[in-house]
C-alpha cells in the first residue's frame, strides 16, 4: 500500500498528484471554490499567464529568458484595437497584432542568437522599447473598441466555456505535442541541456532559438488580443509584471532556469497553482497585505514539496 | 592516392599558435593514428576537420574535392563525423534521442519516435554496444557515456570518421568492442584519425601515423611496419624514454587509511580495504565496477549509508570534502570537466582552490605564493600555456588535467592521495613524470590509492592492486602476485556471485 | 441571505485605497453586512476580482478601477455575474469617451484636484511676494498614468492662468511613483537652472511633490525657496507637517476617503438590502490642509 | 598608434575606457551635465542602486539571483525610523535595520544553499513576504522620522561630498578588494564557474551562498537607511523593481549570469551608464514615454559595443 502510493508520489507525474491533493483539500476547506462559476472565473484568471507560459517553457528550457512579455502583450492588444478601429475589420485587427508580436519576438531572437547579447538584458530592453511605444501609440491612454464583436471574442462560449479557455486548451494540447514529439521540441531541450553538444550535433542553434522568441511573440500576440476583448479596451499599461508571473509558474511546474528540463504536464500545474491561490485568499477575504505573504509562502511550499519529492526520488 | 588531405594548415589562438603548417594525407580503408604531446594541436587539427573551428590557412580536401564547412552541419552533409575529445552528450535526453540528435527522423517535423528506436537499436546491436538506449544519458557512468559517443560514428553513413582519444575513460573490456567496431569501418573503405596517448592501441590499430609536435608536423609513417615504439617517443617528446613506469621499490610504513564496511546509495556491497604510508595501492576493474563511487564515499562526496574511515587511527566523520580535505584526505575526481575544471577562471586560481587556505591571513589572499605555487606547478607538470593566466577552458584536454593534478599536488599535509584515473589524456613524456611525482610523495610517507582502468598502469606502478567487480572487491593481489590473466579474471563479473550490475 | 458588497481598488497598497477600506468596514459594521475588500492591479484581474465576487455570491460591488477606459466590460462583467455597481473616484467612461451615466459614481475630478493645488501654490506665492517671472515649477510627472498628467495639468493650468510662463515649468518625470523616483529626477531639473532660486512643485501625489522638496533640500535651496503642494493628505504629509520646522512642503489637497468608503458602501447597501437606487453622481470637493491648520480640515472631514 | 588604440580598447579595463569615451561625449553634449552640482545629484541618484550592485555582483558571480533585494531595502528603512522613534536611539535604529536586512538574507541563503530550492524562486518568495512584513508593520503608510538628526545621515557632507556619496565609495572599494583578494571572493567565483568541482575541491560551497545572500541582506540594511534618511520618511513601497535596475546595471558591467564572472570595475561603469542615462535624458527633456525607448537602446548598445570589443578579442 504504502509502496504504492510512494510509486505514485515519486513518478513523473509525482506533481500532478501533489497538485491534486491541493486542489481536493482546497475544494474541501474554501467555501464557493468549487462551484461551476468559480472555476471558470479561476480559468479564465489565468489565461493571459497560461496562454504565455506555453512559449516560456521552451524560452527557459532551451536556456533563455524573456523578460518582454508583458510589454508584448499590452502591446499586441493595443494594436489589435487601434488597427481593428482604423480598418473597421476585427480579423485585419487581429492579424496585424499578432504579427506585431511576432516581429518583436524575432528581433529580440535575432539579438540573442545572431548577435550573442545576453537575453536577461536584450528582453529588458525590449520591454522598454515595446513599452514606450504602446504609450506613444495611445498617448498613454486605454484606447476603446468601436466594434462589439470584438468583445465577443472573450465573451462568446462553446459548450458553456467561454472561448479564452478553449484557446488556453488548445494551445496546451499543441505546445505539449510539440515539446515532446517534434523535432522543433527536442531540438530545444537539448540545447538547453547542453548548447555545445547540440551546436556539434548539427543542430541549428541559432535558428532554433529564433524561432523560439517567434514563436513567444505569437503567443503574447494571442494573449494580448483575448485580454484586449476581455476588458474591452486597448491599455498601455496593461500586464505589467507578466513576465515574473510567468517565469514563476514555469519553475513552479519544474521547468529547469538551467535549461534542457520541462513538461507541459508540470507548466499547467504551475499555472493552475498559482491561479487557485489567488482566487483562493479572495474567497477567504485575506486582507491584501496578508496576501503577499500568503503568495510568498505558497509559492516556497510548492517548490520544496517538488523538492522532497525528487530528492526522496533521486536520493541525492 | 591519398583520399583526405590536409595540406599548410595554420591555426592561432591568441598567444598560442596550434598548429602551423601542417600537411598530410591519409588513404582509403585506413585507420590512421595521430599521435603528439598534450597541446601539441591534435584536437584542433579534428576540430578544424569538424568544421568547428576554421583554420587561419591551409584546406582540407575529401576525394580530391576542396572542403569548405560553415559549420559542423556542413560536416556530416559531406560525410565527415568527429568524436570530440570533450563528451558532446545531453544529459536530459535518452541514449536514442542523443545519438539522433541533428537527425531525427521526422515528418513534417514530427518525429518518428519507432523509427527512432528501431534504427538506433539496430546500429547499437550490429556494433556490439549493450546500453539501454531508452535510458536518458545522466543516469549513466562515464564509461558508457563514452560508448554512447562512439556510438555516433556508425550512425550516419560517413566517409571520414575521426576519434579523439576515445578509449581515456573506457576498460580494455570496452575497448576491444572500439577495436572491433574500428576494424569493421576499416572493411567498409572508411578513413578512420585515430588520436590516442596509448602506444599499444595505436600500434594494434593503425597502418599509418602523424606525429605533432609543438602544432608542427614532427613525423610522418606511411607505414608502421618498420616503426618502432621508442621511435614514435622519441618524435613526440624530443627524447628517449626507456622505461615509462621507472617504479622503484619502496617501504610500506603504518596503516594510514582504513576503510571498514564503506557503502552508500549507489554503492550498495560495503567495502573494506587499507592503505599504508608509503605505499601505492591500484583499484582496477571494468567500467561500472564502482571504484569511483567507493572512492567518492572515502572523500565525503557522496553521503555514506554505513561503514567507517579512520586515517592515522583517527575517525574522519565529515560528511563533505571540505571535512576530508581538513583531514589529510584528497581526491582528483575522474570526471574533470563536471567535477575538475572551474571554467571562466584562470590556471592559477584553478591549482590554488584549495592549497591556498595555508597561506591566507584572515582570509585575505597571499599572491606572492600564489603566484609561485601556479608558476611551480606549470612547470613541474609541462602545463602548455602562454600564461598562468589563461582561462582553464582554453587548454588542450591533457593540459587541464595536469592543472588539476596540480591542484592536489599542491596540497600540504595530505595523508592521503585518492587519484582517480590520473594520466586520463596525459601524453607518454608527462606521464613519467607524474609517476614519478607519486613516487616521490609516496616516499615521504604519503599513502596513495591510484583508481584506473589501464591495465598495465596499475600493474607499473602500484605495490598492491585491489581489484573491483559489480560494486564488490573481488580480488587483492601483491605485486609478486600480478599477473595480467589474474586481474582480468578477477575483474569480470562472476556468474556465481549475483550481481545486479552484470546481469 | 446574508449581504455581501464587493469593494475593489487599484491600488490595495496605498493609503489612500486603505482608507477607502477603512471607513467601509465602518460601514459594513454598523450595518451588519459583509464586505469583500479586493486588490486589482490592471483590467485582467478586475474581470477576474469580479467573476470571483460573483462566484462568492456577493449582490454588489464598489469599484475604483484601474482604468475608466474599462467602462463596458466592467458593466457586462458585472451583469453577467448578476452584481450591482456603484464606481468610486474614476468614473467609467465608454468606447467613446463619454461618461457611462447610468452607473452611479461618488468622486472628484483630478482635473478640479490638480486646479484646486494650482490654486494653492499661486495663493502662497502672493503671501510670500513672489513674482511669477523669477519662479521655477516642477512638474513631477507620471504620463503614463492618464490620472496623473490630469492632475497636473489642473495644475498648470491655473498657474499659466496667473500669468506663470509655461517656459518656466520643467518636467521631472518619475520613473517609478515613488519618492526617491520624484527625488532624483527633480533634482535634474534644480541642477540644470541652477540660476532660479524659488521654485514651485506639484505631482501626482504627496509622494512625488515631496520628492521635488527633498531635491530642494539636498541642493541648499531653503524651505522659504520652495513651494511644494500636494494631493492626498494621508502619513506622509502629515509627518511632514509634524516636523519641528517647516519645510517647502506647504500643503496638501486632501481629499476624503471617509465619503469615498463610508457612504459608497452605505449607499450601496441601502441599493442592496432596501432597494434603493443612490443618486447617480455625486461629486466631493478636495480641502487644502497646511502646517497651522491641517488638524481641524481632518476633523472637518471627518478622517481624524 | 591604431594599434596601441586597439591595445587599450580590447585590454581588460575596455569597458572602462567606452564608458570614458561616452561620459566626454555626453559632457559635451548635454548642456548643464558637468556641473559640480549636476555630479552630486547624479552620483546620489545611484546610491542605493550601486550600494546594492555591489552585493548583487558576488550573488550573480555565484550563480544565483536575488529578487528581494527591493522589499528588503524598504523593509529595513521601515525598521530603521520605527526602531530609531521607539527607542529614541538612532544608533540603535541603524543597527536594527541592519540586523533585520541580515536576517533575512540569512533566510533567503539558507533556503537556497540547504534546502536546494531555486534562488529565483526562494527570493520571489521572500520579496512578496517581506514587502508583505513592511506592510503590515506600517499599516501601509509611509512612518515619519521624529529626530531630525536621522535626515543628517543623507544631508550631511564631508569635503563638500555628501555622506550616502562616500558610503558608496567606501563599499566600492571594500567589495572590490573582497572579490580579488579574499578566499571568500575567489571561492564565490569559483562557485559561479562551477559549483560541483568547487565542492569537490574543499570550498564549503553551502557555507558560502549563505554568507552572500546575509552580506547582501547587510548591504540593503544599509541602502534602506540611507534611502529613509534621504526621503525623511520609511516608506513601504520605497524601490520596487530596484532588482531589476541593479542586475541589469550588474550585467551591463560584464557579470555574467552563467556565473564565474565579475569585476567591481564593470560593475561601477554599468552603475554609472544607467544613472548617466537618466540624468541625460532628463536633462535633454526627453518625453516620458520616449525615455522607455531610449532607455532600452541605451542598454543594448552598451551591451552590444561590449561584446564587440570582446569578440574582437577572442574572436569566436
Ligand atoms: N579556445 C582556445 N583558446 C586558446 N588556446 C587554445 C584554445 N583551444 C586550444 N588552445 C591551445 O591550442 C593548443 C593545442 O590544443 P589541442 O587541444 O589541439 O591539443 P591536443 O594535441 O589535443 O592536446 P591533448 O593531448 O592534451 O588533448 C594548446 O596549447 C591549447 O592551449
Ligand atoms: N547518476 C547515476 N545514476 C544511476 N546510476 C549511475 C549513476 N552514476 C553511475 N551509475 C552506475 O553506477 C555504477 C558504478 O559506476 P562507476 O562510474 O562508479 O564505476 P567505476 O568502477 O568507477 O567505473 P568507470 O569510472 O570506469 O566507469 C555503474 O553501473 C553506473 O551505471
Ligand atoms: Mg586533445
Ligand atoms: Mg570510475
Amino acid at each position: 500500500m504504502t509502496d504504492q502510493l510512494k510509486k505514485i508520489l515519486l513518478g513523473e507525474q509525482g506533481l500532478v498528484v501533489i497538485f491534486l491533493v491541493a486542489f481536493a483539500l482546497v475544494s474541501a476547506l474554501v467555501p464557493n471554490f468549487l462551484t461551476d462559476r468559480n472555476m471558470l472565473g479561476l480559468l479564465q484568471s489565468v489565461v493571459t499567464v497560461g496562454i504565455v507560459a506555453c512559449t516560456m517553457m521552451f524560452c527557459l528550457a532551451a536556456r533563455d529568458f524573456d523578460l518582454s512579455v508583458g510589454s508584448i502583450v499590452a502591446f499586441a492588444g493595443m494594436v489589435a484595437v487601434m488597427a481593428s478601429n482604423a480598418t473597421g475589420s476585427i480579423l485585419l485587427g487581429l492579424l496585424s497584432a499578432i504579427a506585431c508580436g511576432a516581429f518583436v519576438g524575432f528581433i529580440n531572437g535575432v539579438v540573442i542568437a545572431k548577435f550573442r547579447i545576453n537575453a536577461l538584458i536584450t528582453t529588458l530592453a525590449t520591454m522598454q522599447i515595446v513599452r514606450g511605444f504602446a504609450l506613444i501609440a495611445s498617448d498613454g491612454r486605454a484606447v476603446g473598441i468601436n466594434s462589439p464583436d470584438f468583445y465577443q471574442l472573450a465573451l462568446s462560449k462553446l459548450l458553456g466555456i467561454p472561448t479564452p479557455i478553449w484557446v488556453l486548451a488548445v494551445l496546451f494540447g499543441i505546445f505539449g505535442f510539440v515539446l515532446n514529439r517534434t523535432v522543433f521540441g527536442k531540438n530545444t531541450l537539448a540545447i538547453g541541456g547542453n548548447p555545445e553538444a547540440s551546436r556539434l550535433a548539427g543542430v541549428n542553434v541559432d535558428r532554433t532559438r529564433i524561432w523560439i522568441f517567434t514563436l513567444q511573440g505569437v503567443v503574447c500576440g494571442i494573449a494580448g488580443i483575448l485580454l484586449a476583448s476581455r476588458i474591452t479596451s486597448g491599455q498601455p499599461n496593461a500586464a505589467v509584471g507578466l513576465e515574473l508571473s510567468v517565469i514563476s509558474a514555469c519553475v513552479l511546474g519544474g521547468v529547469s532556469l538551467a535549461g534542457g528540463r520541462a513538461t507541459m504536464s508540470g507548466v499547467i500545474v504551475g499555472v493552475l497553482i498559482m491561479g487557485i491561490a489567488e482566487n483562493a485568499m479572495n474567497l477567504l477575504n485575506i486582507p491584501a497585505f496578508y496576501q503577499y505573504i500568503v503568495r510568498g509562502v505558497i509559492l516556497l511550499l510548492a517548490v520544496l514539496l517538488d523538492n522532497l519529492r525528487s530528492s526522496a526520488l533521486g536520493r541525492r | 592516392m591519398s583520399f583526405l588531405d590536409f595540406s599548410q594548415i595554420t591555426k592561432t589562438y591568441p598567444g598560442v599558435k596550434a598548429l602551423s603548417d601542417v600537411s598530410f594525407g591519409v588513404v582509403k580503408g585506413a585507420v590512421h593514428g595521430l599521435m603528439g604531446e598534450n597541446g601539441a594541436g591534435k584536437s584542433t587539427l579534428i576540430k578544424i576537420l569538424s568544421g568547428d573551428q576554421h583554420a587561419d590557412e591551409g584546406e582540407i580536401s575529401i576525394d580530391g574535392k576542396v572542403q569548405a564547412y560553415a559549420s559542423t552541419r556542413d560536416a556530416f552533409d559531406n560525410g565527415v563525423i568527429v568524436i570530440h575529445q570533450e563528451l558532446q552528450l545531453v544529459p536530459e535526453l535518452t541514449v536514442a534521442e542523443n545519438l539522433s540528435l541533428g537527425r531525427f527522423p521526422a515528418s513534417a517535423g514530427i518525429i518518428a519516435g519507432r523509427r527512432m528506436l528501431e534504427d538506433v537499436g539496430a546500429k547499437l546491436k550490429s556494433a556490439g554496444i549493450d546500453i539501454d538506449m531508452r535510458r536518458k544519458v545522466k543516469t549513466l557512468s562515464i564509461g558508457e557515456r563514452q560508448m554512447v559517443e562512439i556510438a555516433k560514428a556508425i550512425m550516419l553513413d560517413a566517409r571520414v570518421i575521426a576519434l579523439d582519444e576515445p578509449t581515456s575513460s573506457l576498460s580494455s573490456r570496452e575497448s576491444e568492442i572500439l577495436f572491433a567496431l574500428i576494424d569493421r569501418l576499416r572493411g567498409e573503405g572508411k578513413v578512420i584519425i585515430y588520436v590516442s596517448h596509448r602506444l599499444d592501441e595505436v600500434f594494434r590499430l593503425c597502418d599509418s601515423l602523424t606525429v605533432l609536435r609543438d602544432g608542427k608536423l614532427a613525423a610522418h609513417h606511411a607505414s608502421l611496419k618498420d616503426v618502432t615504439r621508442d621511435q614514435v617517443v622519441a618524435e613526440m617528446v624530443g627524447r628517449e624514454i626507456s622505461d615509462i613506469w621507472g617504479f622503484r621499490p619502496r617501504k610500506a610504513g603504518d596503516v594510514r587509511l582504513k576503510v571498514e564496511a564503506l557503502s552508500g546509495a549507489k554503492l550498495r556491497t560495503p567495502a573494506s580495504f587499507e592503505a599504508r604510508a608509503g605505499e601505492i595501492v591500484g583499484f582496477f576493474g571494468l567500467i561500472g565496477a564502482g571504484r569511483s563511487e567507493l572512492m567518492r564515499l572515502v572523500f565525503g562526496a557522496d553521503p555514506r549509508t554505513g561503514g567507517a574511515v579512520t586515517v592515522d587511527g583517527k575517525g574522519i566523520h565529515a560528511t563533505d570534502p571540505h571535512g576530508a580535505i581538513r583531514a589529510g584526505i584528497v581526491l582528483c575526481s575522474e570526471d574533470r570537466k563536471h567535477d575538475g575544471i572551474i571554467q571562466g577562471r584562470s590556471i592559477e586560481e584553478n591549482i590554488n582552490i584549495s592549497s591556498r587556505r595555508h597561506h591566507t591571513r584572515f582570509g585575505v589572499l597571499n599572491r606572492a605564493s600564489e603566484i609561485a605555487t601556479a608558476e611551480t606547478f606549470i612547470k613541474k607538470l609541462k602545463v602548455r600555456t602562454p600564461s598562468r593566466n589563461q582561462d582553464i577552458i582554453n587548454l588542450s584536454g591533457g593540459n587541464q588535467q595536469k592543472v588539476i593534478l596540480g591542484r592536489w599536488l599542491s596540497e600540504q599535509g595530505v595523508r592521503v592521495l585518492i587519484v582517480d584515473e590520473p594520466t586520463r589524456g596525459i601524453d607518454v613524456g608527462a606521464k613519467s613524470e607524474i609517476y614519478e611525482l607519486l613516487y616521490q610523495l609516496a616516499e615521504d610517507g604519503m599513502a596513495i590509492v591510484v583508481v584506473s582502468s589501464e591495465l598495465p598502469e596499475v600493474m607499473g606502478i602500484c605495490d598492491r592492486i585491489l581489484v573491483m567487480c559489480g560494486g564488490r572487491i573481488n580480488a587483492e593481489l601483491t605485486r609478486d602476485q600480478f599477473a595480467e590473466k589474474a586481474i582480468l579474471a578477477a575483474a569480470l563479473p562472476d556468474k556465481k556471485t549475483p550481481d545486479a550490475i552484470a546481469s | 441571505q446574508d449581504t455581501k458588497i464587493g469593494f475593489i481598488v487599484k491600488q490595495p497598497e496605498e493609503p489612500w485605497f486603505q482608507d477607502e477600506w477603512k471607513f467601509a468596514d465602518q460601514a459594513a459594521k454598523e450595518k451588519g453586512f459583509t464586505l469583500v475588500k479586493i486588490g486589482a492591479e490592471d483590467g485582467e484581474k478586475l474581470m477576474s476580482a469580479i467573476d470571483n465576487l460573483g462566484a462568492q455570491g456577493a449582490q454588489g460591488f464598489i469599484v475604483c478601477t484601474p482604468d475608466v477606459k474599462l467602462g463596458p466590460g466592467i458593466v457586462a462583467k458585472a451583469a453577467a455575474n448578476n452584481l450591482k455597481l456603484m464606481t468610486v473616484d474614476d468614473r467609467l467612461v465608454g468606447a467613446d469617451g463619454k461618461a457611462l451615466e447610468d452607473v452611479p459614481h461618488m468622486g472628484i475630478s483630478a482635473t478640479k484636484i490638480g486646479e484646486a493645488v494650482g490654486q494653492a501654490i499661486v495663493d502662497e506665492m502672493k503671501a510670500r511676494g513672489w513674482k511669477a517671472d523669477e519662479v521655477g515649477a516642477i512638474r513631477v510627472s507620471y504620463d503614463q498614468l492618464p490620472t496623473a498628467v490630469d492632475r497636473v495639468e489642473g495644475a498648470i493650468s491655473v498657474l499659466t492662468a496667473n500669468g506663470f510662463k509655461a517656459e518656466n515649468i520643467f518636467d521631472a518625470p518619475q520613473a517609478k511613483t515613488d519618492t526617491e523616483a520624484a527625488l532624483n529626477a527633480a533634482t535634474v531639473v534644480l541642477n540644470a537652472h541652477a540660476d532660479i532660486k524659488k521654485w514651485v512643485s506639484f505631482g501626482l501625489n504627496d509622494e512625488a511633490v515631496l520628492g521635488a522638496v527633498r531635491a530642494s533640500e539636498s541642493v541648499g535651496i531653503p524651505a522659504d525657496g520652495m513651494i511644494g503642494v500636494g494631493i492626498g493628505g494621508a502619513d506622509s504629509a502629515i509627518n511632514e507637517f509634524k516636523k519641528p520646522t517647516a519645510t517647502g512642503f506647504v500643503g496638501t489637497v486632501i481629499i476624503s476617503p471617509k465619503r469615498h468608503g463610508y457612504e459608497t458602501a452605505l449607499n450601496m447597501y441601502d441599493w442592496v438590502a432596501n432597494n434603493k437606487e443612490p443618486e447617480k453622481l455625486i461629486l466631493t470637493s478636495g480641502a487644502l490642509a497646511k502646517r497651522d491648520d491641517y488638524q481641524t480640515v481632518r476633523q472637518g472631514l471627518g478622517i481624524e
